[in-house]
């Protein structure tokens, strides 16, 4: 066995991912928590998706929903055009072609193993021989811009942050995937390291072809590195689109809110009044009609009563917004 | 939160009939038969059988735990095989006794204890927390039935300073707070309370050393409090913890007594369950697990209560 | 002087039995009345450090600390443990990071308003309760008697932060000290958090001081900002020099490792290695390993920061006439 | 940056064990208590067995008997000697056992959940309706006297605290993010618990479990004080603070010996259990 | 029944009040006169009538608040006591069928109560026991004393002072049986509303004492009964407190620091303690034998003499009364040399180990091959004396001759139960002998019941299966036999028999020691385990 990696089937207009109205309801009767309510959305061959918004808006939820980590209560998840799950593709070829890497980079270390031993777990838990192994193991660190002499065969706490989480992406490349979700990778990481981490993304992904699903609370940060961006708000998609058009022109208030938020970087045009207030809601108690009016700066009547579906600007972007189609494409 | 409460009253019924069926199988697998307690060593066969049918020993186990737990239910605790006495007052007065004995060690051992891990936990480090560190491990490190014999030889027959058993002079099992029942409640309960004592110690200098290296000790030391201000801060944030604790240690010394009541002839719960054991009275027995089991899971929901009463986390 | 604040050579050092961990090399700045410093730096760099010194807040036991401390005419290192008690809170006050952790969880938000200004103004219950009031008004707590019973964690992370400002400013300090208050908020609350504290700052006329590893956050509010490396200054100025033109190495490399608009399918210019170790710090410049321009001469000795008092300066021998344009 | 030579968890444990100077000393005490156990028949110098009446109960330093003789006229360093290979295989192994089911059983229930976990969580709450000390009694005083009933017994006694202990620490190494992309590579429950779990939970489950022995030891010598453990002629030295109660008049300093070795060797495990929680804590 | 009530006010105030009391320390000025006994015993033996816990409880709750119809010399200690008059003031065979006995009941002896007792009270009290079916009848009573009256067949009243016992066959040795017997108040139990169990609180007995609390497994007051029967057993005392204490080093330690005023069963290790504290240690020869019943089924060692004699020769009992503390007398057979039943045996029990030696090689073993085999022992309980270390320490004499013994520890409860089944019983494990030691107060209690074939378990406590046709007919003899001399002849022959075959290994007589502190006067120990409690001043 070599784990090569896995040829495309689909050819490249069809869509790597699919999410399919995913939902996750946590608790039972009485306090549901909605925290993923019905989701649908596209990963193209060989694009970044980037996921933004507020804590508890479900995106983290959404990516271990997507890798199976948790059993969602509703919807699929198709992948290169199969279905994942039974009579489909078998969750463990899935996972060989999905991997993730996560925002805590100690935690998700085990702290008893050698770096070479985490990067080479997968591999020879699907067989790769041990010489076979370490070979790439050394592969991926050369590539992630460790040392292997020098990093292979140390233990997590010896390692930096940014050093940490290299580790972790080379670990989620042991397989050979071909989707890397990325669940706040930089979050946790300094400003001069976050730099070089992103960097390795860029490089890796022409590299290696992959595609990913880039989740990040920082706005710029999904900016810089992502094709498209799809805003979530309290378990919903609130906008989607690709990226400059959304950046530049956001259709839903919620985004442009969320743009508006971040600093200035101008001392001498400070932001003067916050976009928003109050703080983002618990997904407990969601607000009927539009999940966003109550927060919302242009709330009409009907906000409140029905739910907007979402609405195409154009060939690409769509949001869910009444106000969305007087937005100009 | 009533119906936590209710919930978890609820749930501690399948443990006490678990808990109930466990005792009951514990003493009839055993060797030795149940009907030596009320017959003399030489009864002939047709005795036995006698007395076994008026006991309903004869029956099949499951009815005999049937029958039981039916009394029981009805609140009939049963009859000593031993006696012939009604199970209830005997118990009564045992758990009173054992009552006031873990009481007692409890108002020495947890005092102490809290006094020894709160220092030690404010003083990391120190020789001080040195000190309690090993004075706890001493604690749960003496057997401290050996303790008590040696403290008898010491004070009560070298010194003669306190009676060597019992609990009360007049043995009369009516408890009173005078000179003559206090003096035969310390050898026995300081012998108790060391082990209640270390635990404590141990446990309150880990909440209290926690406490203290948490962030809001930091603003309260920002806002200028004073060690009285941050005091009164340890102490509401350590109670919850510190009282499951010692609630627990309370329910270890109700059932954990068996030894020092051995040594001191301490009428309680201790000696009549060693008493019931040793003598194979199965319903005293199975009576006194039941009680001091229901009493240790009540002692345990009560603990959980005033937990949530005193942290508001964990109010629902 | 009649600096709010006065520092000349601090130095902190954290000893325990095995090492020494040097977390302030020698600190100088003043800071006035009514005036936002904020101080830049990275995880490690000594920021946190040197703002609890200004309150000698760091761990009493393992602490050491030399050089000039004055905070509000009050030499903060000999004071004694009364004095210090006495200012904490009410001339200096402090707002931290995560207010989940920094408020007592079994207290009520108005018990800790209440017994901070009962501590320093020997006030009346009631009366200190109308205070508390009042301050969740000020820091814009809608609802302000259910919040006021209300524990901590019934708080959302926004009210929280604010509930933590509102004690600090319970006694109208003269200084407050912010660490990283807006980290761990997300950009919505971030922003009104950071318009919440401008807005008060000039309206109490209070001194700040602010530390956080964002030059975003830092471009929001501060006056003057100081970036911090291996427990020195490396430069300090005004917010405007420092933003655009930057002199050392290293603040020229955060800010081009910042990812802001504009910079989409642009390489990221990046720091190379990692921060220094602090209880093994190199002699000369302790960025000079990272430093693109290092020479030998670097390494000789720690440079200097150049230029005078509220001047921009920098702590560096090769500074580029004018870098980043 | 650092080019040292890369240290693991343990060497990074064992670096702290040799800074603290209380559990060194602990240790080494057991360790000599362990060879001389082990060496006991070289050591003693008489038959632990071996007794006269005519030399009973003889005072410390009695020609011949260092630390005196017992009620029987027997040597009191070989019966403690033979009596501390004993008591501590009465403390062990209850422990080692427990340590075996329990932890397995607690890792089960912590990494499986479901109604697997439920079940053994829910009869482990059961045993915890009784207090140790009183469900020890039970079990071995309606199983009988012996070493075999007192080791049941006490493994008895201390598998649901262990089951607790296993239960809590894997439920929370398993939503870990190593636990989870471990999950994410595909790898079955099986070797994620071998690789990813085990190492990581038995540390705690370990030291948790050496505090155990300490209470174990005095559990057993109580139930040997009680009639309970170990049979005679067997030197056991709950057993002998058992038989040499009485001789508390005559010669208190040989009745008070066995009590004396309880109490240090349980003090040293104590510590050394404490000495390992610390140096295991990677805060520190 | 408890009155527990502990209010925090109520704490509080006892604790400032105890700072003012602290010096007042022991209260109860000596008024009246009053001792306090320790018992061997976990809880206060049953005060209906017929004590449980043994023949040891007949002293405190059957002697003391009862009496028999026939009873005993209980203040001689000099020689063994006799049977004498009790409740009945005489009693004879009836010439014309010897299974017929006639017992004239004492005039005027008055219940508690202040009933008179009269032949109805002693019928309705062997209807209490032996009747089923009677509505009074109470199981815990009739479980200790029915195996005690094995010989009843029915009873009858002859006129209202009068009463006969018919037998089921000839038996002289029935008014051995009626000791056992108390007569307890019919008139106080109809007044109780017919519970036993409030009787046991308020007992009515025509006994010495009357009964005053009871706090059951603690303690229980005995008064002074002035009007009782028999003027010269007027006790002394006032009250006399029976304390429940039944660990050993406890009672020892409680009669040391004053707790008590005399305690039975002394620790041996404690007696020099005793004596320089100027305490009286008593004892005194009493009917009890510490011994090893013997397999003598197929298959076990015991079968050949040689190593039973062997086995009995092996024993240092001099030392084992030294580890006694000197409270135990050695044994030269199942009867005291003083007993008019020991005879004269051929066979000297002594302490020989080469003449145990050679009979061991005579019979094939020696150290380097020893026999092995395994013994049932009690890990302690009463009359057992200090069960394990005797029990090890004749384990380490018979390793010196090749006789390599495992001790197998149970409950004592267990050891009776094996006892009672016979050494053929599965629960004995395999162990060729038992270590019950037991009361041998009367003819039956000491050698009918462990000899005769007709008693082999379970049907009696032959435990051997010891059969032999001489011992048989003896046997059959002495309780057909009315003449007390020509009994005493024939059970000294059955003990000829019976250690000159070595049947048992007989290990030491139980001195039955007491410690009394100088405050007690006028103990007489009689010889047996009924001891009188009236004397005590």
């Amino acid at each position: 066995m070599t784990l090569a990696p896995i040829p495309d089937r689909g050819g490249p207009a069809q869509p790597l991912l699919l999410v399919k109205d995913l939902s996750k309801h946590f608790g039972k009767s009485g306090s549901v928590v909605r925290a993923v309510d019905g989701v649908s959305f596209a990963i193209r061959k060989g694009e970044t998706l980037g996921i933004v918004g507020e804590s508890g808006c479900g995106k983290s939820t959404t990516s271990r929903l997507i890798m199976g980590l948790i059993d969602p209560t509703a919807g699929e998840v198709i992948f290169d055009g199969e279905h994942v799950g039974p009579g489909g593709l078998s969750v463990a070829e899935f996972r060989r072609q999905v991997q993730m890497v996560f925002q805590d980079s100690y935690a998700s270390l085990n702290p008893r193993l050698t770096i070479s031993e985490s990067i080479g777990f997968a591999p020879r838990v699907h067989g790769l021989s041990r010489e076979a192994t370490n070979a790439r193991v050394r592969d991926l660190l050369a590539a992630v811009g460790l040392e292997p002499d020098q990093f292979a065969q140390r233990y997590p706490h010896e390692l930096s942050g940014g050093q940490r989480q290299r580790v972790n992406i080379a670990r989620a490349l042991a397989l050979r995937p071909r989707l890397i979700i990325l669940d706040e990778p930089v979050s946790a990481l300094d400003k001069s390291v976050e730099a070089q981490v992103l960097n390795l993304l860029v490089d890796l992904k022409a590299e290696f072809g992959l595609s990913y699903l880039f989740i990040s609370h920082d706005l710029n940060v999904v900016q810089y590195i992502s094709d498209r961006v799809l805003v979530m708000y309290l378990g919903r998609v609130a906008e989607i689109g690709p990226v400059d058009d959304l950046y530049a022109h956001p259709s839903h208030p919620y985004t442009r809110a969320l743009l508006a938020s971040r600093p200035s970087m101008d001392p001498d045009h400070r932001r003067t009044t916050p976009p928003l207030t109050g703080d983002p809601p618990n997904p407990v108690n969601v607000p009927s009609g539009c999940r966003f009016h109550p927060r919302c700066a242009q709330v009409m009547p009907k906000c409140s009563a029905a739910e907007p579906e979402m609405v195409k600007i154009n060939a690409d972007h769509q949001a869910a917004c009444f106000l969305a189609e007087t937005v100009p494409a | 939160m009533i119906a936590t409460i209710f919930r978890r009253a609820l749930y501690s019924l399948p443990i006490a009939l678990a808990v109930s069926l466990f005792c009951f199988l514990l003493v009839h697998i055993a060797p030795g038969d149940p009907i030596n307690a009320i017959l003399p060593p030489d009864a002939p066969a047709d005795v036995v059988a006698q007395v076994k049918e008026a006991y309903g020993l004869d029956k099949p186990l499951p009815v005999q735990f049937g029958i039981w737990l039916f009394r029981v239910l009805h609140g009939d605790l049963g009859r000593s095989l031993a006696t012939g006495r009604d199970i209830w007052p005997d118990l009564h007065s045992a758990l009173a006794n054992t009552l006031v004995l873990a009481a007692a060690a409890a108002m020495i051992g947890f005092p102490l204890g809290t006094m020894f891990g709160s220092i030690a936990g404010a003083f990391r480090g120190s020789w001080i927390d040195r000190a309690a560190v090993v004075l706890a491990v001493a604690g749960v490190s003496v057997p401290h039935y050996w303790l008590g014999m040696v403290m008898v030889v010491i004070f009560s027959v070298l010194l003669n300073w306190l009676p060597s058993m019992g609990a009360s002079p007049d043995g009369s099992g009516v408890w009173a707070l005078d000179w003559g029942h206090l003096s035969h409640i310390v050898l026995p309960a300081i012998t108790l309370s060391v082990i209640p004592m270390g635990i404590v110690t141990r446990t309150l200098r880990g909440i209290v050393g926690d406490i203290l290296n948490q962030d809001f000790i930091t603003t309260l030391r920002g806002k200028g409090l004073r060690r009285g201000g941050l005091i009164a801060h340890v102490v509401k944030n350590a109670a919850p913890q510190a009282l499951a604790v010692m609630g627990l240690q309370l329910g270890y010394l109700m059932g954990g007594s068996i030894l020092v009541e051995t040594v001191f002839a301490w009428p309680g719960t201790g000696l009549l369950l060693n008493n019931a054991i040793f003598q194979r009275d199965i319903p005293v027995l199975q009576a006194t697990i039941l009680v001091l089991s229901m009493f240790f899971v009540g002692l345990n929901l009560a603990v959980d209560l005033a937990q949530a009463l005193l942290d508001p986390r964990m109010r629902r | 002087m009649s600096n709010l604040v006065h520092v000349r050579d601090l130095t902190v050092k954290f000893v325990s039995r095995d090492r020494t961990v040097h977390a302030v090399n020698g600190v100088d700045f003043d800071l006035d009345q009514g005036e936002v410093l904020c101080i830049l730096g990275e995880s490690g760099s000594g920021k946190s450090v040197t703002l609890r010194a200004l309150m000698r807040l760091n761990p009493p036991t393992r602490t050491v600390m030399t050089g000039t401390l004055n905070v509000g005419g009050q030499d903060i290192i000999t004071a004694s443990d009364r004095e210090i008690e006495s200012i904490r809170g009410r001339s200096v006050a402090m707002v931290f990071q995560e207010p989940m952790t920094a408020l007592d969880p079994v207290f009520t938000i108005g018990q800790q308003i209440r017994e901070t200004v009962i501590r320093h103004e020997g006030v009346s219950k009631a009366d200190a309760h109308k205070r508390a009031l009042e301050l969740l008004d000020l820091v814009q707590i809608p609802s302000a008697e259910r919040r006021l019973a209300a524990y901590p964690h019934e708080l959302s992370g926004g009210l929280r932060q604010r509930a933590m400002i509102a004690i600090a400013l319970s006694c109208r300090p003269k200084l407050l000290l912010a660490d990283e208050p807006t980290t761990a908020l997300d950009a919505t609350v971030q922003i009104q958090i950071l318009l919440l504290l401008r807005r008060l700052q000039r309206e109490l006329g209070m001194g700040v001081i602010f530390v956080t590893h964002d030059l975003g956050v830092a471009g929001e509010i501060a006056d003057r900002i100081a970036v911090m490396y291996a427990g020195r200054f490396v430069e300090e100025g005004a917010v405007r020099e420092v933003m655009r033109h930057a002199k050392h190495p290293y603040t020229q490399g955060l800010l081009g490792a910042t990812v802001h608009e504009g910079m989409r399918g642009k390489r990221l210019t990046t720091i190379i290695g990692s921060p220094p170790n602090l209880a093994n710090l190199p002699t000369g410049c302790a960025f000079a390993p990272r430093c693109p321009s290092a020479d030998a001469a670097c390494l000789e000795a720690v440079p200097g920061l150049d230029g005078a008092f509220g001047a921009h300066r920098a702590r560096c021998i090769h500074q580029p006439a004018e870098a980043m344009a | 940056m650092s080019t040292t030579r890369p240290e693991g968890y343990w060497s990074g444990v064992f670096k702290r064990l040799k800074r603290d100077k209380l559990t060194l000393i602990c240790s080494g005490i057991l360790l000599l208590m362990l060879i001389v156990m082990i060496a006991a028949p070289l050591i003693a110098p008489h038959s632990p067995y071996q007794g006269s009446m005519i030399r009973r109960l003889k005072p410390i330093g009695f020609p011949g008997y260092p630390l005196g003789t017992d009620e029987l006229g027997r040597d009191m360093i070989a019966r403690l000697i033979y009596g501390g290979r004993l008591s501590w295989t009465l403390g062990i192994s209850p422990v080692v056992i427990a340590f075996t089911i329990g932890g397995m059983l607690g890792i089960i229930a912590g990494y499986a959940g479901g109604w697997l976990g439920m079940l053994i969580m829910r009869v482990t709450d059961i045993f915890y309706a009784f207090p140790s000390v009183l469900l020890a009694v039970a079990i071995s005083g309606a199983l009988g006297a012996g070493i075999f009933n007192a080791v049941l017994a006490l493994t008895l006694v201390f598998i649901p605290p262990i089951i607790r202990v296993a239960e809590s620490v894997t439920t929370s190494v398993r939503v870990l993010d190593y636990v989870e992309s471990a999950r994410a590579s595909g790898a079955g429950a099986f070797t994620i618990v071998r690789v990813h779990v085990l190492p990581n939970v038995l540390g705690p489950i370990f030291v948790y479990a050496t505090n155990l022995i300490s209470v174990s030891m005095i559990l057993a010598s109580g139930l040997s004080f009680l009639g309970l453990g170990t049979k005679p002629p067997e030197p056991e030295w709950g057993l002998m603070l058992n038989t040499l109660r009485t001789a508390i008049y005559n010669q208190p300093l040989i009745a008070m010996l066995p009590g004396v070795c309880i109490f240090i060797t349980s003090i040293c495990f104590n510590m050394v259990s404490d000495g390992l929680r610390s140096a295991m804590d990677v805060r520190n | 029944m408890t009155n527990f009530h502990l209010p925090r006010r109520t704490l509080i105030a006892g604790s400032t009040a105890l700072a003012a009391m602290g010096s007042i320390g022991k209260v109860r000025a000596a008024e009246e006169h009053v001792l306090r006994y320790g018992m061997a015993f976990a809880d206060v033996p049953l005060t209906t009538g017929q004590p449980n816990r043994g023949a040891g409880a007949y002293q405190f709750t059957g002697f003391t608040l009862y009496d028999p119809l026939v009873t005993w010399e209980m203040d001689i200690s000099n020689r063994p006591g006799k049977l004498k008059p009790g409740l009945a003031s005489s009693w004879e065979v009836d010439p014309a069928d010897k299974k017929n006995w006639i017992f004239k009941l004492r005039p005027g002896v008055k219940f508690h109560d202040g009933s008179t007792l009269t032949a109805d009270a002693v019928i309705w009290n062997l209807e209490k026991v032996l009747n089923p079916k009677a509505a009074h009848f109470d199981n815990a009573q009739a479980a200790q004393v029915k195996l005690r009256l094995p010989s009843v067949a029915t009873y009858a009243k002859l006129d209202d002072m009068t009463v006969q016992i018919t037998t089921k066959a000839v038996d002289a040795l029935f008014p051995y049986q009626l000791l056992w017997f108390f007569v307890s108040s019919p008139a106080q139990y109809e007044k109780l509303g017919g519970s036993w169990e409030k009787f046991g609180f308020a007992p009515s007995g025509t006994g010495p004492f009357k009964m005053g609390t009871l706090v059951p497994r603690t303690s229980v007051e005995l008064i002074r009964n002035e009007n009782y029967w028999d003027k010269s057993r007027i006790p002394k005392l006032d009250r006399l407190i029976l304390v429940c204490i039944p660990e050993d080093l406890a009672r020892t330690n409680a009669l040391l620091s004053g707790q008590v005023d005399l305690i039975e069963t002394p620790t041996p290790d404690a007696v020099p303690q005793f004596t320089a504290r100027g305490m009286k240690i008593v004892g005194n020869v009493t009917p009890h034998v510490w011994n090893y019943h013997l397999s003598m089924l197929p298959g076990s060692p015991w079968l050949d003499k040689r190593l039973r004699q062997a086995a009995n020769l092996a024993v240092d009992r001099e030392a084992i009364v030294q580890l006694m503390g000197g409270l135990a007398k050695p044994a030269f057979g199942q009867m005291d040399p003083s007993s008019p039943w020991f005879g004269k045996p051929t066979f000297k029990l002594r302490y020989d180990m080469d003449a145990a030696r050679k009979l061991m090689s005579d019979a094939g073993y020696s150290k380097s091959n020893p026999l092995k085999t395994k013994f049932l022992v009690a890990t302690s309980g009463a009359g057992q004396m200090l069960s394990m270390p005797i029990n090890e320490y004749i384990q380490q004499n018979y390793a010196e001759i090749g006789l390599q013994i495992e001790l197998m520890p149970v409950e004592l409860e267990v050891l009776y139960t094996a006892w009672r089944k016979g050494a053929g019983d599965e629960i004995a494990k395999g162990a060729s002998a038992n270590n019950v030691a037991y009361v041998t107060s009367d003819p039956f209690y000491a050698i009918v019941r462990f000899y005769a074939t007709k008693q082999i378990a379970p049907n009696g406590v032959n435990w051997s299966h010891y059969s032999n046709p001489e011992v048989d007919k003896l046997c059959d003899a002495i309780t057909s036999t009315f003449d007390v001399a020509e009994q005493d002849k024939m059970l000294a022959r059955v003990h000829e028999i019976i250690v000159d075959d070595a049947v048992q290994v007989w290990v030491v007589h139980d001195t039955n020691p007491h410690a009394l502190s100088p405050k007690v006067k006028n103990y007489v120990q009689a010889q047996h385990w009924f001891q009188d409690l009236t004397t005590l001043s």
